[in-house]
């Protein structure tokens, strides 16, 4: 996939471009919640003098960039369980204040990584089918109904080529209607009531190119 | 750099709107934002619904914006206080609309709605007057009332220590219903004895998460003390 | 009525003996609420050196007694709204925190005082009539419901002599069959499937005038 | 003299029976109650449920227990974890049930519990595979979950701090799902990694009423290191 789109002059955005590029658009003073995966990575893309509230389901408020190896703190962990550091300013509550937070809708933002967001911004991210074995929910349903506003971070399309924007989701669902705006490897699509709306795609991908490679229309400008 | 810091009570308040839903910290007098009250006496907004514990006493605060006519609506566990005759002649006039909610409802109420609960089910008040007009439902055996969210349009709010975020730590029994006031208000305005340096207030002992605070106002114990 | 009782030969207990005779019944370790009136009288009652934890609704656990006038601290109140003074060990929790704990069943204890207390538990103390101007129910209703065990401490009768342990409850409900024990300046009332039962009665007091003084049918012993 | 300290963990553990609903405290490793849990291997009671926000990690602690097939139902939100093939191993053998709450859900139950709200209502899970049998209600317009207080016999927590009342206060983000288990648990048991003279605790620092505790472990830090 990645060969034939830079043979075709233009190259995807990696993990940490992709966080990159979702960190730009959060303005200072927003109170974020950064799922597993890609989103974990925008907190170290928000240059330090941009104060960005980072929270974390486990009762952290204010989180900041993971601490030097030697300086690990083992009761101090974000939501993926890695080490954080504590920003002047932050605090710590417990769980169910830290989803009172979230539910009552103090985010302002939540970034979420998924398998499949569809046209009217269903998002599955959760369990790869119904009888998936022991499948792991974790904050993401309470994450997605409760932010103010919800980004995905994904890849544009499955390692086999399957697009992940799609018309309707295959897997079971996290939250209907919630996702607001997607940032992929390929482009950044707003969801709207008319479906997906490209806001900008990686230097030289084509419209027609980013569309063969999504399985519901796309909208431009 | 966020800061929440207002320097004039009328400049944190201009922004309230007539029929606004006002959310009053404090329980009597101990941890009620008296310079705030007195900023919204100041300010004009009329028509409100206020929520508190008490329905204020003597003349001044609370007491004096009921005698302003500017509310139409009191939500509130017990009206009736030593000094509380302001509201008593105008509740007896029919002058001014009355709820009154058990203590522990009010305040889970206000959290429901800070926390995206939007209803839940408490035994207190089955088989009561305060029944009247609300679902009853057996869970387990024992009947239970339903109980909706209360949401406020402002929380007016007393802290003690206030950081330029907002965090905030209470004064001993002060605290009482600010924090769940400040979580359930769309805007939440603070005042505060003592304004602190980011960093200072005890990342274990922050009582109020500066996420829940808007606007933070420095009304030092002096001014409050003078006021009072 | 006091009067003709001192005639009679029995002395009614006073409102410090009858918060002195609830408090006789209070085991340490409990965790206690003590409404207005006489019941808040019970917390000077109970010997220093036997830990008994008072929670006022307003978010104090742990109070202690009223502090010397010249050492009133304005920040501390009591549900009545009395200055008082905090126990080592004791600690400052918000409101609904502090209902949490009253309605989800973690006191031992509650005393509270009534209008009226019927042989089947229920308890009026709230509103004198369902067109009561402006009634304040405060947080009795919580506290009826959410104690462990729930105590009325009052007058056996109103000053006019009307029994305030009835059949049935004339004023408006505070609870349904709440209360397990009544303290009044006459005797100590159980609460039972079979209605009231003497518990003990003041000197020289007779069963008989006790009963007459009591709407509802009394058990002895 | 009220003293909720107990010397042993085998003391504190011995009334646990058979067919109990544990809460465990922690997220992941960080809050959890080790020692305590190791005692309730040891102890034997069988036939468990446990809630818990992940399945156990490794083949100790929660695992163990799971391996030695002690536990019946597994209820929490994130059960997959790297290292959980303890329990993916048994759930796949269909040797243990589990019920997966949302972790928001899960957390509010457990205060629900403890607050003494038999249920309420959710937005979290509408139209997902976790509000299959549910009651839905639409509430001003949109769809709730009805969900139900959550709670255990028995609650095993971890503390930093700890008094003979039983006060608490936690470290840094090990405070997590303690305090809300803390208040469900009929029985409420805490390690704490010091012990300080009643008073010594900030009366408004205190995250866990000793309320809510019944028994306090003293488990120093250098033990649970050892142990770990």
């Amino acid at each position: 996939m990645v060969q034939t789109a830079t043979e075709q002059g233009w190259k995807p955005r990696n993990r940490s471009q992709i966080a990159s590029r979702v960190a730009r658009d959060i303005p200072e003073g927003w109170v974020v919640n950064l799922g597993i995966g890609i989103p974990t990575l925008v907190a170290d893309q928000v240059p330090e003098e941009r104060e960005v509230i980072f929270q974390s389901e486990n009762g952290v408020i204010g989180f900041g960039p993971a601490p030097a190896a030697d300086a690990v703190n083992p009761w101090l962990i974000n939501a993926g369980k890695q080490p954080v550091t504590l920003r002047k300013g932050g605090a710590y509550i417990h769980h169910a204040d830290s989803f009172a937070m979230i539910r009552g809708g103090h985010l302002d933002l939540c970034v979420l990584g998924a398998f499949e967001v569809a046209e009217n911004g269903d998002i599955a991210n959760w369990a790869v089918s119904a009888t998936d074995t022991a499948p792991a929910v974790g904050g993401a349903m309470d994450l997605a109904v409760g932010a103010r506003r919800l980004w995905v971070a994904m890849e544009h399309t499955t390692r086999e080529g399957r697009p992940r924007l799609v018309k309707r989701c295959s897997y079971p669902l996290t939250a209907a209607a919630a996702v607001s705006r997607i940032y992929t490897n390929l482009a950044v699509i707003d969801v709207t009531p008319e479906g997906f709306r490209v806001v900008d795609m990686v230097d030289g991908l084509s419209f027609e190119a980013l569309q063969a490679m999504t399985e519901a229309p796309l909208r431009q400008g | 750099m966020i800061d929440k810091r207002v320097r004039m009570v009328a400049d944190a308040l201009a922004d309230v709107p007539d029929g606004a839903c006002i959310l009053l910290g404090g329980f009597g007098a101990v941890g009620q934002a008296d310079a705030l009250i007195d900023g919204l006496i100041e300010q004009g907004a009329t028509n409100l619904t206020v929520v508190a514990n008490n329905a204020g006493s003597g003349r001044t605060g609370l007491a004096r914006l009921l005698e302003l006519g500017r509310v139409r609506r009191m939500i509130c566990s017990f009206p009736r206080s030593p000094g509380s005759s302001v509201f008593e002649e105008l509740y007896r006039a029919g002058r001014i609309e009355l709820e009154i909610v058990p203590q522990g409802t009010l305040a889970e109420r206000l959290r429901a709605a800070g926390a995206g609960v939007p209803a839940f089910y408490t035994p207190t008040g089955v088989g009561t007057l305060l029944a009247e007009g609300k679902e009853v439902r057996e869970i387990d055996g024992r009947p239970y009332l339903l109980e909706k969210a209360l949401h406020g349009d402002v929380a007016l709010i007393e802290g003690w220590r206030a950081d330029r975020w907002g965090n905030l730590t209470y004064r001993e029994s002060a605290r009482n219903f600010n924090p769940v006031m400040a979580m359930a208000g769309k805007l939440t305005i603070a005042q505060a004895q003592h304004i602190v340096e980011l960093g200072e207030l005890d990342p274990e002992a922050i009582v109020t998460s500066g996420v829940f605070v808007d606007r933070i106002v420095h009304v030092p114990y002096a001014t409050a003390a003078a006021a009072a």
